[in-house]
């Protein structure tokens, strides 16, 4: 199999197949918190996105050194310089982000995704498979955040990136906006997700049966 | 630059000094593991999210190894992980041939006599017990479905008073053959063409009054079968699936059709 | 007084770590399908939260600032905790093995629980003192016992009901959170 | 004062009035069919072949076991066949058949004199040979619950007239018709244990009978008369003892461990006759009642067909649509009316094709009323929950054990479930568990 | 003649769901009248909305997901009439649709239909709609249509005699004004046997003797809000509150003392719905470790 398609493939894998939020229900901490808007989730996955590239090359790169017995607390270590970093950057060039995603900056270190990916893939493939995993990984967290983010601006108020698009008439459904509608919408969609993914591996069953 | 000497200085110190604690602690306080737990925990996701419902990695590797818990538990791991994990726990993926369920009875609402409508608790168990059953025949399915209840796949349905099962679906786990409290339910080999749907034990004229397709055990298949693999013994007739090699004679020459041919016989709609 | 028995009921109710916070869910959904794991789950929670939230304060207070390496906070403070949890897991599994049967297996799930980490993070960040740190990790920790012992005994009820196929697991739960959500939405004013 | 058991459930239709005013009729059919396991404990062993000629009350079939009691012929007369026949339950019983040649000749009987004058130490052994078991449904062996063991005081005898199943009247007509039978039945129970105190319990809904027998009491010796409140299971052992003695009996207990002995009306009348006249268990009063042209309290010979009992009430007035042995509560269907009645078939009840379809079930919402109504203050709701999933151990855990299958909590049910039959099986499969675990599981 | 056999018991209460459910609406029947009559047709037509779309959306869901369509047992219009009654006149009609489809068919079918969810989706709705649309929630008008506040409010204590508050001469929701509609209502509950008097009463009891301690006049307060319509009708749903004596009682008065507790230090004045979806989440816990007594076993025995 040519190299670019094995590429293409675990890209895809992060994006659809495994979706981290919704095939993996993995990071369901920032998921819920931090979309009360489309930005936010954007903000937020792009952030995941650049630690998980940054961590899967860096660790792919160090896996031959690392005793293996000191495994984890290593990976750890990486990822919070690059948590950190991004929590520099973001502090400097994007405040207004920075303020609204608040502590959950920090709180990507203890990100299940990332930690998993690194000790379940980083840690055994070579650096560009780990670094276009993360990619995808990351891509797929993201697109995934700013759909519920959408979601939840849309109900809460009336707006898409803050964009006014239902106009005046609508009162603005605030639940969707509040602690409560985080999980409800999440909880919804998951269910949504997995109705359409229950309905195509039924097809596939059958056909494969024939 | 003081500031990254001093950050890395502290950190540094830091980490020996927790790396100096951890270790003697980890020498002090060691406590014997099983290592096939450490060697499964190794190709686990190792992030302690919890998303098996089992309390961090190590618990979920302790109940793999114990046998409490599906291989593929682990989500973050993905199909990668769930097969070599089942290397470890030396679970051979599913060899020879595909096996399937088979209903071995044809009484439905029709073709099986009726003893007494049944009006009560939708079991057959419970059927069973009260005065010997709906149908007349003390071997047939009796239809209400305790099979269907257990079935995790729902390949298994009810049609008129008789258990019919999409052997797509099925898996052959074998949950249905333990439910039934007949054991009409019998896993045999998906490629076995032609089988004796019937179980009656009882004398021909017995068979005869109960149920239109009943085996009498004549034994005429017997006769026909040009390889010798149909054996009959107390009261109906049983097709060897390694001999038999589907030239459906039997099925034909069969006075009461109870050999059936099961490629059209089991497909729902 | 009075308003440190407020401060203790908005930790526990108001602002509770899962209801209002979000923090430590992914353990809450996954732990929380019998009620005796759950609330063995929610000790070793709040234990770890109380340590944490102690150490941390002192780590930060006497270590980070004086040298002015706030900015190393994250990583300290994970290594502290990490450091912390695996000293108890250890110290238990040896001392008490029926303790550690039942409450130590939880602790290595605790190191990546996002309420420790988010606990120290906000003793930081809203700069409370000593006491009022580990007030907060103490009944941050007891009011996440509360929401997951809750949702133990919800989710025991719904292995019996007739969920529809696609809802099964995960998003029955996150539904589920989010209608006991509502319910300790009726508490927020309760803090003047 | 009248006393009552905790919950439990106010039948609101005891369907009693069809039969409560019909003296009891002697019937007697032409061939009667004894089955050999008419009473809990292994079935007894025939004695007799095809074509042996016997007399009335004479022993056909021998006691197997410690349970075991003898049966006898109820009619004098040929035996015509020894064969096995499908019954109530899964598979067959074995069923002696004899055809009545209406001479009722008795072979040679032991009476034992009278009640007060006999010996207490015959009694018991005198009511084995007699066949006597439960007339009240649960057709226990009567001589086992009467043997106790020295060191067991029993300080009271209750007789239970509280028949509290829907349609029966047979006990009522016994108490209005045959209140000497009963009290003298009582006295050799109080006598055969010692026991200085006899209760005969009756509800409320029967006053002349609780004034028939609180006369016939006063001039025995240690009788007295006590009223209960109409209430459904008031007749099971337990809340009997519950709402009389105001005691309960330990799981795994038999009542004599709280110094009681329950026995049925018919029981104590059977008694009687065993211990004055010598004679055994042959007929008993049945209320064959329901889609009836006459509905009555029927005196028959044991293993009597149905199907001649229909006739003596003048066959069916409409299209039968289900028939069942014993009350509306526990009853037991049958297949057809070509089965015999047995030792404990205290009614047969004809229900009409309306009321015999039973209402689809419903998801259950959790109303509480089984819960309610529970005698044994179990949680029906919690059990199923657990039968369904097939979870027999959580089960135990909530003592389904326990459970009377009296019915009350599926007579509660808004949504119709089917809560009694589920853990009917769900008993079984935990006893047949328990066998396979050698008594250890 | 083919007989028909069937498990005992051969024969069933008179009390089915859909007589139950019919019971609870001839319950609410009175309060609902009151409201019509105080707050005129506008009233009555939010009543009809809300049961309608109940209903409807309740036949969409099972049709959809080819479940069993059970319209039939009207649990789904008892949940649409008690939801309008908590509404205020003011509320815009689409608020009903939205909070009723949301009562049906997140709150009950999506945990498996009637007798599977676990809170009362009559309040979960009307929390969901105070939490999305505050202001019109709490927009509330005298019985002359004057905007006033109600008796809970800062400062209203003097203004309302006892009597207005057990008439109803008081603005408010549409259902909860008339105390005396109610307790009509939950009387006959009791007398056919729908509900256990026990939650009502302890709710109520407790209630008055927790204001009594907290220091709030005890009679205003029970009489006032929406306390005794909870006690009456959202208590005591069927599937959301215990089954076990004991723990009926633990509920009841767990909700009498959080409703009073919210109204002291809470910020929102009316605290009895968030009282009884609290309870509801206990109500899983309180079944499983408050028993009954088993017949013959001992109580330390019956907890294990």
């Amino acid at each position: 199999m040519s190299k670019d398609n094995k590429l293409s493939k675990i890209f895809l894998n992060g994006v659809i197949t495994e979706n981290p939020t919704f095939r993996l229900v993995l990071g369901t901490c920032p998921t819920m918190a931090v979309t009360t808007s489309a930005l936010n989730g954007l903000g937020m996955g792009a952030a995941a996105t650049f630690v998980l590239i940054g961590s899967n090359t860096v660790i792919s790169l160090l896996r031959k050194f690392i005793p293996d017995r000191v495994r984890i607390p290593a990976f750890i270590v990486v990822i919070c310089t690059f948590v950190t970093m991004i929590q520099l950057i973001m502090q400097a060039y994007l405040p207004s982000l920075y303020a609204a995603l608040g502590i959950f900056i920090p709180l990507i270190v203890v990100n299940c995704i990332i930690l998993a990916r690194a000790e379940a893939f980083a840690s055994k493939n070579p650096v560009l498979d780990s670094a276009v995993d993360g990619l995808g990984m990351g891509v797929g967290f993201t697109l995934a955040l700013t759909l519920i983010g959408a979601v939840r601006e849309l109900l809460g108020n009336g707006s898409l990136f803050g964009v006014n698009i239902l106009g005046e008439s609508y009162q603005p459904m605030l639940l969707a906006v509040l602690a409560s509608g985080g999980f409800l919408t999440f909880g919804l969609m998951l269910g949504v997700f997995n109705a359409i993914m229950n309905k195509i591996r039924l097809k596939r069953i059958r056909e494969e049966a024939r | 630059m003081t500031v990254i000497l001093v950050s890395a200085l502290t950190l540094g110190l830091l980490g020996l000094i927790f790396g100096l604690v951890l270790s003697y602690a980890g020498k002090k306080f060691s406590v014997p593991v099983d290592e096939r737990i450490e060697k499964v925990r190794a190709c686990l996701g190792g992030a302690n999210c919890g998303a098996c419902g089992f309390p961090g990695c190590d618990g979920f590797a302790a109940a793999v190894v114990k046998g409490e818990a599906p291989v593929n538990g682990c989500a973050p791991a993905g199909e990668s992980g769930a097969k070599k994990i089942a290397e470890i726990m030396g679970v051979t993926a599913e060899t020879g041939e595909r096996m399937v369920a088979r209903v071995l009875c044809q009484g439905s609402a029709g073709i099986a006599k009726e003893r007494y409508l049944y009006d009560g608790y939708k079991s057959c168990m419970v059927a069973s017990g009260i005065a010997g059953g709906p149908k007349q025949c003390r071997f047939s399915c009796i239809g209400l479905g305790d099979c269907m209840a257990h079935c995790a796949f729902g390949a298994i349905q009810m049609k008129n008073g008789l258990c019919v099962i999409d052997e797509d679906l099925c898996r052959a786990c074998g949950e249905c053959v333990k439910a039934c409290p007949r054991g009409v339910i019998k896993l045999l080999p998906q490629r076995q063409k032609h089988i004796v749907r019937c179980r009656n034990s009882d004398v021909a004229r017995e068979a005869r009054k109960v149920c239109m397709h009943a085996c009498m055990g004549c034994g005429l298949c017997k006769k026909n079968c040009s390889a010798e693999a149909i054996t009959v013994e107390n009261g109906f007739a049983r097709i060897d699936p390694e001999k038999c090699i589907g030239c459906g004679k039997c099925a034909s020459v069969c006075p009461s059709k109870a050999i059936t041919d099961s490629l059209t016989h089991d497909q729902i709609s | 007084m009075l308003n440190l028995l407020l401060f203790m009921v908005s930790c526990v109710i108001t602002n509770n770590f899962i209801f209002s916070r979000f923090l430590g869910c992914c353990p809450f959904l996954g732990v929380s399908n019998k009620v005796e794991t759950a609330v063995s789950m929610g000790i070793a929670v709040t234990f770890v939260m109380t340590l944490a939230s102690l150490i941390t304060y002192i780590v930060y207070h006497f270590v980070l600032l004086p040298l002015s390496l706030s900015f190393m906070q994250t990583i300290a403070f994970i290594l502290v905790i990490a450091a912390l949890v695996q000293f108890v897991e250890m110290f238990l599994k040896k001392a008490s093995p029926s303790l550690y049967s039942a409450l130590g297996i939880y602790l290595p799930l605790i190191t990546t629980n996002c309420a420790v980490l988010g606990v120290a993070t906000l003793n930081v960040n809203n700069d409370y003192n000593l006491l009022y740190s580990v007030l907060n990790g103490c009944f941050g920790g007891i009011g996440f016992l509360l929401a997951i012992t809750l949702m133990a005994g919800v989710r025991e009820r719904l292995e019996s009901s007739k969920i529809p196929e696609c809802m099964k697991g995960f998003p029955i739960s996150l539904v589920t959170a989010g209608l006991m959500a509502m319910a300790f939405m009726g508490f927020n004013g309760l803090v003047k | 004062m009248k006393l009552t058991f905790r919950r439990g459930v106010h039948l609101s239709y005891a369907n009693k009035n069809a039969t409560k005013t019909s003296p009891i009729r002697d019937f007697v059919s032409d061939e009667v069919r004894l089955i050999t396991s008419m009473h809990i404990g292994a079935p007894s062993k025939p004695i007799v072949k095809k074509g042996d000629k016997v007399l009335l009350g004479q022993v056909i079939a021998e006691p197997v076991g410690f349970l075991g009691i003898p049966v006898h012929a109820s009619v004098s007369g040929e035996v015509t066949d020894v064969s096995m026949i499908p019954y109530l339950g899964e598979g067959n019983v074995e069923c002696i058949t004899i055809a009545n040649d209406y001479e009722d000749k008795w072979t040679e009987l032991s009476p034992l004199g009278d009640v007060e004058t006999v010996d207490p130490a015959l009694i018991v052994p005198a009511i084995k040979n007699a066949g006597i078991c439960g007339m009240g449904g649960a057709s226990f062996p009567t001589h086992v619950k009467l043997s106790i063991k020295p060191e067991q005081k029993c300080e009271a005898v209750l007789v239970n007239g509280a028949e509290c199943e829907t349609h029966l009247t047979c006990d009522h007509r016994l108490m209005l018709e045959q209140g000497e039978k009963i009290i003298g039945g009582l006295r050799a129970v109080m006598r055969a244990l010692n026991s200085d105190k006899g209760i005969i319990c009756i509800e409320d809904n029967k006053p002349d009978a609780i004034e028939n027998l609180k006369r016939l009491a006063l001039n025995a010796q240690g009788v007295s008369v006590q009223v209960l409140k109409t209430k459904y299971p008031q007749g099971g052992e337990k809340q009997l003892i519950n709402a009389v003695l105001k005691r309960q009996v330990p799981f795994g207990k038999l009542p004599i461990d709280v110094g009681a002995v329950v026995v049925n009306v018919g029981t104590c009348a059977a008694i009687y006759d065993a211990v004055v006249y010598g004679r055994p268990l042959i007929s008993r009063v049945t209320t064959v009642t329901g889609c009836v042209n006459r509905p009555s309290n029927l005196r028959v010979r044991i293993g009597t067909v149905v199907e001649d009992m229909i006739g003596a009430c003048e066959g069916f007035s409409t299209e039968p649509g289900k028939i069942a042995f014993g009350g509306g509560m526990t009853g037991l269907c049958l297949p057809g009316t070509d089965l015999p009645m047995a030792k404990s078939t205290n009614g047969i009840v004809v229900y009409s094709v309306k009321d015999s379809k039973s209402i689809d079930e419903g998801p259950c919402i959790r109303c509480g009323k089984c819960v309610a109504a529970c005698p044994i203050g179990l949680n029906p709701y919690l059990i199923k929950r657990a039968a369904d999933a097939d979870k027999l151990e959580e089960a135990k855990k909530l003592y389904v054990n326990d459970c009377i299958l009296c019915g009350c909590c599926s007579y509660e049910c808004p949504s119709r479930r089917w809560l009694t039959a589920s853990f009917k099986i769900v008993k079984q499969k935990l006893a047949i568990q328990a066998k396979q675990n050698g008594g250890k599981g | 003649m083919s007989l028909r056999l069937s498990t005992s018991p051969h024969l069933r209460s008179p009390h089915s769901s859909t007589r139950l459910m019919l019971n609870v609406i001839i319950a609410l029947t009175p309060a609902a009248a009151f409201g019509v009559y105080n707050y005129g047709f506008k009233a009555l037509m939010l009543i009809l909305v809300s049961m309608v779309s109940a209903v409807v959306s309740e036949y969409l869901w099972q049709r959809l997901t080819n479940r069993p369509v059970r319209i039939k047992d009207c649990s789904a219009l008892v949940t649409g009439m008690i939801l309008a009654l908590c509404v205020t006149p003011e509320a815009p009609w689409w608020m009903l649709v939205v909070g009723s489809a949301f009562a049906i068919i997140v709150v009950k079918e999506l945990f498996g239909g009637i007798g599977d969810n676990f809170i009362n989706p009559a309040l979960a709705a009307r929390a969901m709609l105070l939490a999305s649309w505050p202001m019109v929630m709490t927009r509330h008008i005298d019985i002359d249509g004057v905007s006033s506040a109600t008796p809970l409010a800062e400062g209203a204590q003097s203004q309302f005699s006892y009597l207005d508050l057990l008439i109803g001469r008081i603005p408010g929701v549409i259902g909860e004004t008339c105390k005396l509609a109610i307790i009509v209502g939950l009387v006959y509950l009791i007398v056919s046997r729908t509900v256990t008097w026990r939650i009502p009463a302890f709710t109520i009891l407790s209630a008055f003797v927790m204001a009594w301690i907290v220091g709030l006049d005890p009679i205003y307060h029970v009489l006032s809000g929406g306390i005794i319509f909870a006690a009456a009708f959202m208590a005591n749903d069927y599937t959301t509150s215990p089954m076990t004596r004991g723990a009926q009682i633990v509920y009841a008065s767990g909700i009498g003392v959080i409703t009073i507790i919210i109204r002291k230090w809470g910020a929102y004045p009316e605290g009895a719905t968030y009282a009884v979806l609290f309870m509801n989440l206990l109500t899983p816990l309180l079944d499983r470790y408050i028993p009954h007594r088993v017949y013959g076993h001992s109580k330390r025995e019956a907890k294990n």
